[in-house]
């Protein structure tokens, strides 16, 4: 941000004074754009501190676009029944659908100058198999579905083999599974504990400097097939905290963060010149999940009516500022080509009233409502301490649903202790928790298996509804049938399935939050939007998709700032940021100063008396 | 070194008293799940299978050997991340301990040396009230002012994420530096200004900066004098301040996403990366030791009535 | 218990109720002020907000109206309603882990050390290894870990805070136990939880309540600090979580940091800096010479306005109605009163009074270092042709040391114990010549008061305090100045130390032909060792006159009955003679005769008005209406009566 | 005086450092006292002499190395801390300071009835003794100054609250360190008659410490000459003054007189 109408004197005060305080060198302006290269400074919200897809990652699904810049998969990840060749040209299936074909590019070569082969395919589906472990990908190929073998055809053609039909392959694992240099990993005995190493792939950026929780540089890959992409450099810095992030990208310091803007600074950004803003949906929703195997929530009847009891809306007027679409009772996001047509949320209080009623939930004395053995319907949502919107959505939610006689009470929680607590203590027995909020990505959406990996009944292959325990037998037949079925045809299944899940609410979707960033025009405005990943993808720094949505995002933008101008006047008022700084500095330098001087002239006192 | 061994233990039994742990952070809530033989295999990886005792005897050969294991997060040895963070940690909390001192003695000094006067007050009242203002917040008006409104400094980070060598690179650093610095330095400030104030005035009523007036010196070496010994609290108060700043830097070191090793105990919490954890315990234990003995090093120096006889 | 500033004039303890300096008082006031308005603002939060804090009440991020006073936050919940419900964590948790702490802290330290030994050892290293680790970060970690309830916040905050109480209160049981009442107990059989109890534990109590305030400062912003991190108690609005929700929401990036940001923050600045003035106020009032103003005289004294008339011939010294008052806190204390004094060439002068007579004061103001908030406010100090009074600090101090020297009461505590016993006074010898001859100068003398010349480098505390007294004297002397003032210079030493250094002193101001001027309580070492004796009661010289005579004939009732209670170590074993009543309270002296409440030849006239000193001839002269009387010659008081409380 | 005596210390040894190791400099060495009933024995010696270590010593308040310390018949050594302490509220310390010797916190009255409340006398008996010991002390009207605290009062007064504890407590032995030294001499001679009355009114043993030899011989009966650790010397007040035996008794006697004219 920069300030025209301050007197100079006052600025020229503060930075004699902290030069003084801090014997720094004078600490100038924005740091100048030094050399003529385009580079974008990114700020990142989360990061492994790694490249290594062997390492666990935290920071789902994110990390994966991350990797992404480096790494190429076979295809292009993206809800749709048709995935885009990426490193593959196409991929043709056995009849059975259990094995796949893949032809190759020959254009292709790796970071380090070696050509890229169907042995690197083979390499790598095999070498996740065998390698198993906590890395993000692994399960792909030992999960589901499980790699039975490889087969490297010629230079250009590789054959995969499963042990089942994989319908899906193109997208998963296809679409997800970064394709890896086999003359480098075949020499790496521990794959997950290198992790300094720089990564060598076939992406657009190749990585040269790499400072785990700091910093990453990024350096364009000029032979990339697609070819060189549009930035020079992209700078990666971690900046977690977000007025840190945000504040950075406001002074110049950073061009983008991948950090959703929060739509109370979108005013700010928007009506500065400098800024552009870019909508995408990750095919995020923030959901509620309920433990059906406790007492009282294995009840669908009372799971439907918390359901109806939450308001949805609310949810998204409250907690996101209308930068999000309600829930839908079918759970799979709206855009995503497998969400059931009709879709929505049924809100009725009055309803889940009537329901409870009858189910012989009749209100206590308290209000609360006692169950036909005595129990009180009360509960406790844990919620990701460090997520204000799962916190903040907990409680309203937790609000609304005490209008109907259910006693909610919010639990922040840390991460690790909620996933400690959300877990089984065996296979097939009740974890302790009630409900618990949690914000599930791209993959659970966008995935056509994705109804059969959350809410199948929990499974031998540690698949289906592990924390929810929910068990359906209908349900189950439906996401089985699709799971066999080709992209395109699944659509009944799954619509069936859908059906299943909105009457027997085994979790509520609160809400599907858009995604919006905001980044500098000056250096680099031909962000793209890439449904189910956001803007930070490679894509946006391809000549072949880069600034298509530009002035669609930019005239979408215009029109929101009227709605969003909830913040006072916007801008900045230094003259109040001034006051409250002499208060904190002035107070001891004042003092230091006078000390300095009343020093001097005390000295000088006691001699010329 | 019973201390040193008690915190060996301590820092080894504290992370293991939370419920969830680093496999239940290694598969994220958003994640799929993971199955019986998958946990096995990752417990089996960083050595959490085994029982308690043999983990400890495992971690306590380790520390023999100076390797303090890998990291559960990230994989990486802990040895490195440690010495990686340490530096940055050690110029910031060392930065703010030094500056603290030198400023807080001065003023503590200064307001004793007019005790009781206009400027002693005003300058009590006011560490007093910057004292009470808690550090994060601080740091957040200092964000805010000098970094959101002015523009003067950057917002996080310690190292420039462009390419800048030599002077540049240093001038940068100190740049990064300064509000974390500053905030923490103010935060550190109180104590050692509310320490060196009253010692200077205990020593003030001393009869020995009484005869040094009745000998005929002048205020200057009177001064000089009674300040000697008032040092002796002040050296013991900035040691002790150590420790509580350097709790006080993982909050700022937060605000500011300054790479030190406060924000790595604070991550490491969260991810319940026992061997991160345990080594930044006993890093940070060490340092208040040594912090300790630095002081029962500084003081024979200055008292000498400590010195061995 | 530290040893008392001895070289300080008695009478200068502020009067009974103001312990406490009035700055001091001002910020107590403010600090309980601020923390009244945060207790208010706790206890009447549902009363005051009309908004509950947990709920959504209107549009997020509102900015501040009549409806909601700071605003809404992210989610539309009133900010006011949380500023206010908010205090109530603050003030409980710092409150209750505060409490908690200091219990533990206080068990452990009286555990520690009253019972010592095993415990002591054995509580001692826990203490140590408590604070080892830094206590935000333990308590991060264990709020991550065994929950985030406000009691379980409030007991880890105590569990981390009770070590530094608890070697601060353990390190002053130790002090206690040394205090004399302590003692006295256990010599009286009390058992050891009796005087635990009764005696050691009050004594704790100045620096407990400063405990519990410092911890419970901690204990707050600790508590703020884990909220912020987002590890805050998840049931209760805070200010901590207040400020997590408006920093992850980007509050500083808008406007809503001046209503969002702004209040907690503040709100908890002034919860803690209540608490931290509170706290000093309790820390001066525990230990009152923090209140006492400083030795910086930044004042100008009045200087007299009319010319001095010139010093007689043949005196070295001559004081003329000094006056010295302290103006405290009560009312004022007339410490010196209308004094004239003259130490003739050649003569050894004696100034002898009891405690509270004013004899130090005097001897202080002689060259010009009354400590504050003492004055000068009448009177001349004629010494080499000038009067010190009025030539100016600066010039005044020119002479102190160089030309008026002073040998100091209580030799244990007037060195420096950080310097070496030539460096001080070597120090003192710059002020006159280069810096290698006061170097030698200093040898020299050391050695000439008997300081083998193998310890002039030691430091003041390998010294015994006759050792000492004689460092004191080669620093008077190192100037070689004209005048050396003597104030009670072998106080304190046993009777060989102090044959000792009096003839030192006095063999030394023989052969440097120094004029000196002893001050002393000791009536019969004082006549032993000067020519002219001058005693003072109650700020007053009541007589004066050669040394012989004033013995061998008082004039004063004072001087005799005081002369009679001093025990001869060959005559008669006959009862000592002891004066009636109580030392006189400066502050509160009655109209007449100073000495009228405990004289036994008191007559109407000496209530009346006050006698002045009378020259008896012989250079004698006495305060008193009855100086000539025959009474006086015969005066006795027999110590029965007085002590059965029935002066005669 | 054929009865047996009071108080007797044989070959009593006390290193100066309580908790340090043996052989460290000794306070004490090969003490040997005796002091008989209704006796008011001075220890007379510079300082450092070891007259106040003797003073616990004889209190049972520092426990000897070597040798015995007899109350009484009973010997102290080996005696339980429990038994010690009750057999300490036969005896009474009076202390040289009277300005850190009472409690600040509490009143006169209290303060005077502690010997009473440690040796568990009920509460309502107290109020009785307290009231005649301040009135023997002079310390009237009583009722005024028995709801005084200390800093309310004079140091000669706070002398005579000690004083008056000490008649309370009815004590066997007195031990008096140094009680008038840190007066004014103009109080001096009082405090030593409620001292002397101790031993004549109430039948007391007192063992009174100075280093005056000239104030010794004129409150004692006897004076023991205390030099290094050691008692050099042994006799009748008059006796030891007069004629003095050892080079130390003589050194002391003649540094009093040189430092002092005689007076009046």
């Amino acid at each position: 941000m920069t300030d025209t109408h301050r007197p100079w004197r006052l600025r020229a005060l503060f930075a004699v004074v902290v030069t003084v305080l801090l014997s720094t060198v004078a600490p100038g302006a924005a740091t100048a754009q030094e050399d003529e290269e385009r580079i974008v400074r990114v700020g990142l919200h989360a990061f492994e501190g790694n490249f290594n897809p062997f390492t666990p990652p935290a920071a789902l699904p994110y990390t994966h676009d991350l990797y992404n810049l480096v790494y190429d998969t076979l295809f292009w990840s993206q809800a749709r029944v048709d995935p885009e060749p990426w490193l593959a040209t196409g991929a043709e299936p056995s009849d059975d659908k259990s094995s796949w074909t893949v032809s190759l590019r020959d254009d292709v070569t790796w970071h380090d100058g070696e050509p890229f082969t169907a042995e690197d395919v083979a390499f790598t589906f095999q070498y996740f198999k065998d390698i198993g472990g906590p890395g993000r990908y692994g399960h792909h190929v030992f999960g589901f579905p499980v790699l039975a073998g490889t087969e490297v055809i010629d230079d250009t053609t590789v054959r995969l083999d499963f042990e089942e039909p994989v319908p899906a392959f193109e997208l998963i694992p296809g679409g997800d599974l970064p394709i890896l240099p086999e003359h480098i990993w075949s020499d790496v005995a521990d794959p997950s504990a290198d992790t300094t190493t720089l990564p060598v792939g076939t992406g657009p950026f190749e990585m040269v400097e790499l400072e785990p929780d700091r910093s990453n540089r990024l350096v364009a890959n000029p032979d990339y097939f697609k070819g060189a992409p549009l930035v020079d450099e992209l700078r990666l810095s971690l900046v977690q905290d977000p007025s840190a992030a945000f504040g950075g990208l406001q002074s110049g310091e950073l061009d983008f963060v991948t950090r959703t803007l929060p739509p109370q600074l979108a005013q700010q950004f928007q009506s500065n010149d400098e800024f552009g803003l870019i909508e995408g949906t990750q095919f995020q929703s923030l959901s509620l999940m309920f433990n059906t195997k406790r007492p009282l929530l294995d009840d669908a009847v009372v799971r439907k009516a918390l359901s109806m009891g939450i308001d949805s809306d609310a949810v998204v007027a409250a907690v996101f500022q209308g930068a999000a679409r309600p829930g839908n009772d079918t759970w799979t996001h709206p855009d995503s080509p497998w969400a059931h047509p009709t879709g929505g949320h049924e809100f009725d209080p009055e309803g889940a009233k009537v329901m409870l009623d009858q189910a012989g939930y009749a209100p206590g004395p308290d209000g609360v409502r006692v169950g036909p053995d005595g129990t009180p319907l009360r509960f406790t949502v844990l919620a990701d301490s460090f997520s204000p919107p799962q916190v903040r959505s907990a409680q309203v939610a937790a609000e609304q649903l005490a209008d109907i006689g259910v006693n909610v009470t919010v639990e922040p929680i840390d991460p690790a202790a909620l996933s400690a607590r959300r877990r089984p203590p065996a296979p097939g027995q009740a974890p302790d928790y009630d409900m618990y909020t949690t914000f599930l990505e791209s993959h659970a959406h966008a995935d056509p298996d994705h109804l059969f990996f959350f809410f199948h009944s929990p499974g031998p292959r540690t698949i289906g509804a592990i924390f929810t325990g929910f068990s359906n037998p209908d349900f189950d037949a439906a996401v089985e049938r699709a799971l066999g079925q080709d992209l395109d045809e699944r659509q009944e299944s799954l619509s069936q399935a859908q059906e299943i899940f909105a009457e027997a609410a085994p979790a509520v979707v609160l809400a599907y939050p858009e995604g919006r960033w905001a980044y500098r025009t000056e250096a680099y405005d031909q962000w793209v939007a890439d449904p189910g990943h956001g803007v930070f993808t490679k894509r946006s720094f391809l000549e072949e998709y880069a600034g298509t949505d530009q002035e669609a995002a930019a005239e979408e933008g215009a029109a929101d700032a009227g709605v969003e101008g909830a913040t006072g006047e916007g801008g900045g008022d230094d003259s109040s940021g001034a006051v409250v700084g002499l208060l904190l500095l002035g107070a001891v330098l004042g003092a230091a100063v006078v000390f300095v001087l009343v020093r001097r002239r005390g000295s000088a006192n006691t001699i010329e008396e | 070194m019973v201390v040193v061994a008690g915190a060996v233990l301590l820092n080894f039994a504290l992370p293991r008293l939370a419920p969830g742990g680093p496999v239940d952070y290694l598969v994220p809530p958003q994640a799929g799940s993971v199955s019986a033989e998958e946990r096995a295999e990752l417990l089996d990886r960083y050595g959490l299978d085994e029982s308690v005792p043999r983990q400890l005897v495992t971690y306590l050969g380790g520390l023999t050997r100076g390797d303090l294991g890998v990291s559960v997060r990230d994989g990486r040895p802990v040895r490195s991340v440690i010495a990686e963070r340490l530096g940055w940690s050690l110029l910031l909390v060392g930065g703010a301990v030094v500056l603290s001192a030198l400023v807080g003695t001065a003023l503590g000094f200064f307001a004793a040396w007019r005790r009781g006067s206009g400027v002693d007050l005003a300058s009590l009242v006011s560490v007093l009230f910057i004292d009470a203002l808690p550090a994060f917040f601080v740091g957040l008006l200092l964000l805010l002012v000098f970094s959101v409104r002015l523009d003067l400094f950057p917002l996080y980070g310690a190292v420039p994420a462009s390419e800048v060598g030599g002077a540049r690179f240093l001038v940068e650093v100190a740049r990064r530096l300064a509000l974390p610095l500053a905030t923490l330095t103010l935060t550190g400030l109180a104590s050692v200004f509310v320490v060196a104030r009253s010692a200077l005035l205990s020593e003030l009523d001393e009869d020995y900066v009484f005869m040094a007036r009745a000998k005929g010196l002048d205020e200057k070496g009177v001064r000089r004098h009674a300040q000697q010994n008032a040092l002796l609290p002040v050296s013991t108060a900035t040691f002790l301040g150590f420790s509580t700043l350097v709790g006080a830097a993982t909050v700022v070191e937060t605000v500011f996403s300054y790479p030190g090793l406060g924000t790595l105990a604070f991550q490491s919490v969260l991810s319940r990366d026992y061997p991160m954890l345990q080594a930044v315990f006993l890093v940070l234990a060490l340092i208040a030791i040594a912090a300790n003995f630095l002081n029962d090093l500084v003081y024979p120096r200055l008292d000498p009535r400590l010195r061995a006889q | 218990m530290t040893t008392p500033a001895v070289l300080l004039p008695e009478p200068v303890e502020p009067a009974a109720g103001s312990r406490v300096s009035r700055p001091a008082r001002i910020l107590g006031m403010v600090g309980l002020a601020l923390l009244a308005l945060v207790v208010g603002g706790a206890l009447g939060a549902s009363v005051i907000a009309e908004h509950p804090p947990e709920r959504s009440v209107g549009s997020p991020f509102l900015s501040p109206s009549g409806e909601h006073w700071l605003g809404t936050d992210d989610i539309g919940r009133d900010l006011f309603a949380q500023l206010l419900h908010g205090a109530r964590v603050s003030v409980s948790v710092g409150l209750g882990a505060a409490v908690l702490a200091l219990l533990v802290g206080t068990v452990v330290a009286l555990l520690a050390g009253y019972r010592g030994g095993w415990w002591d050892v054995v509580l001692m290293r826990l203490v140590d290894l408590a604070l080892t680790l830094p206590l935000l970060v333990l308590v991060l970690v264990l709020t991550a870990f065994l929950g985030r309830s406000l009691p379980v916040i409030t007991l880890l905050i105590a569990g981390v805070l009770w070590a530094r109480p608890a070697r601060l209160l353990r390190s002053q049981v130790l002090k206690v136990r040394e205090l004399g009442h302590v003692a006295a107990a256990e010599a009286m059989g009390a058992s050891s939880t009796r005087v635990a109890l009764t005696h050691v534990l009050p004594r704790l109590v100045p620096l407990m309540s400063s405990q519990l305030v410092r911890a419970a400062t901690v204990a707050v912003v600790v508590q703020a600090g884990i909220a912020f991190l987002g590890l805050g108690d998840p049931d209760r609005v805070s200010w901590g979580t207040m400020l997590f929700f408006a920093n992850s929401s980007n509050a500083v990036l808008t406007e809503a940091w001046k209503w969002w940001v702004l209040p907690p923050g503040f709100a908890l600045g002034a919860l803690v800096l209540g608490l931290a003035l509170v706290s000093y106020c309790v820390e001066e009032w525990a230990e009152p010479r923090l209140a006492r103003n400083a030795g910086r005289r930044g004042r100008r004294r009045p200087r007299p306005t009319t010319e001095a008339e010139p010093q007689t011939e043949g005196t070295t010294l001559e004081v003329r109605h000094l006056s010295v008052r302290f103006e405290g806190g009560g009312r004022p204390v007339e410490a010196v009163r209308d004094v004239d004094l003259v130490v003739r060439r050649g003569r050894t002068m004696g100034l002898a009074g009891e405690s509270g007579s004013g004899k130090s004061t005097l001897s202080l103001a002689l060259v010009g270092l009354v400590p504050d908030p003492g004055r000068v406010v009448e009177g001349e100090v004629m010494f080499g042709g000038r009067d010190l009074r009025r030539i100016g600090r600066t010039s005044v101090a020119r002479v102190r040391g160089r030309e008026v020297a002073l040998v100091p009461q209580s030799a244990m505590n007037a060195l420096n114990p950080a310097r070496t016993i030539h460096r001080q006074v070597a120090e003192a010898a710059e002020l006159t010549c280069p810096a290698a001859e006061a170097r030698a100068r200093t040898g020299e003398l050391l050695e000439r008061v008997g300081i083998p010349a193998g310890r002039h480098h030691d430091y003041p505390h390998q010294f015994s305090g006759g050792m000492r007294q004689r460092v004191l004297i080669a620093m008077a002397l190192v100037n070689d100045p004209r005048l050396v003032i003597a104030d009670e210079p072998v106080t304190g030493l046993d009777v060989v130390n102090q044959v000792t250094i009096m003839e030192l002193l006095g063999g030394l101001v023989r052969e440097l032909d120094l004029d000196l001027l002893i001050i002393s309580h000791e009536l019969p070492l004082l006549a032993r060792w000067v020519d002219d004796l001058a005693i003072m009661y109650a700020g007053e010289v009541i007589e004066r006159g050669p040394v012989d005579q004033l013995i061998g004939d008082p004039r004063h009732p004072y001087t005799k009955l005081l002369l009679s209670s001093f025990p001869d170590l060959y005559g008669p074993r006959s009862r000592l003679g002891a004066v009636p009543g109580e030392p006189p309270d400066l502050s509160r002296l009655p109209a007449g005769c100073s000495f009228a409440p405990r004289c036994p030849c008191v007559g109407p006239e000496c209530t009346a008005s006050r006698p002045v000193l009378v020259e008896l001839g012989a250079g004698r002269a006495a305060a008193c209406f009855c100086a000539g009387d025959e009474r006086v010659a015969d005066l006795f008081v027999d110590p029965v009566a007085v002590a059965e409380g029935n002066p005669p | 005086m054929n009865e047996a005596p009071l108080l007797e210390l044989t070959g009593v040894r006390v290193a100066f450092d309580q908790k340090g190791a043996p052989g460290g400099t000794l306070a004490l060495d090969g003490v040997d006292l005796t002091v008989h009933r209704r006796e008011i024995v001075a220890l007379v010696g510079p300082s450092g002499a070891g007259k106040t270590t003797l003073a616990r010593t004889i209190l049972g308040m520092v426990r000897p190395e070597a040798g015995e310390v007899t109350f009484d018949g009973q010997p102290l050594t080996g005696l339980s801390q429990r038994r010690l302490r009750h057999l300490r509220r036969r005896m009474h310390l009076v202390f040289q300071d009277p300005y850190s010797s009472l409690h600040p916190g509490r009143r006169v009255e209290w303060l005077v009835a502690e010997p009473l409340a440690i040796a568990g006398t009920p509460r309502h008996e107290r109020s009785a003794a307290v009231t005649e010991a301040l009135a023997e002390v002079g310390l009237t009207p009583v009722e005024t100054f028995r709801r005084r605290h200390p800093h309310q009062l004079s140091g000669g007064q706070r002398q005579r609250v000690a004083l008056a504890r000490a008649i309370v407590a009815r004590p066997d032995l007195v031990v008096a360190d140094e009680p008038a030294s840190m007066l004014d001499a103009s109080l001096r001679a009082v405090i030593l008659e409620l001292v002397k009355r101790l031993r004549d009114r109430h039948g007391a043993t007192v063992v009174f410490i100075t280093h005056d030899l000239a104030l010794a011989r004129h409150v004692a009966d006897r004076i023991v000459v205390v030099v290094g650790g050691r008692i050099v010397e042994d006799g009748p007040a008059d006796e030891v003054v007069f004629r003095p035996r050892h080079e130390a008794t003589v050194e002391l006697l003649d540094a009093s007189r040189r430092a002092r004219t005689a007076l009046g």
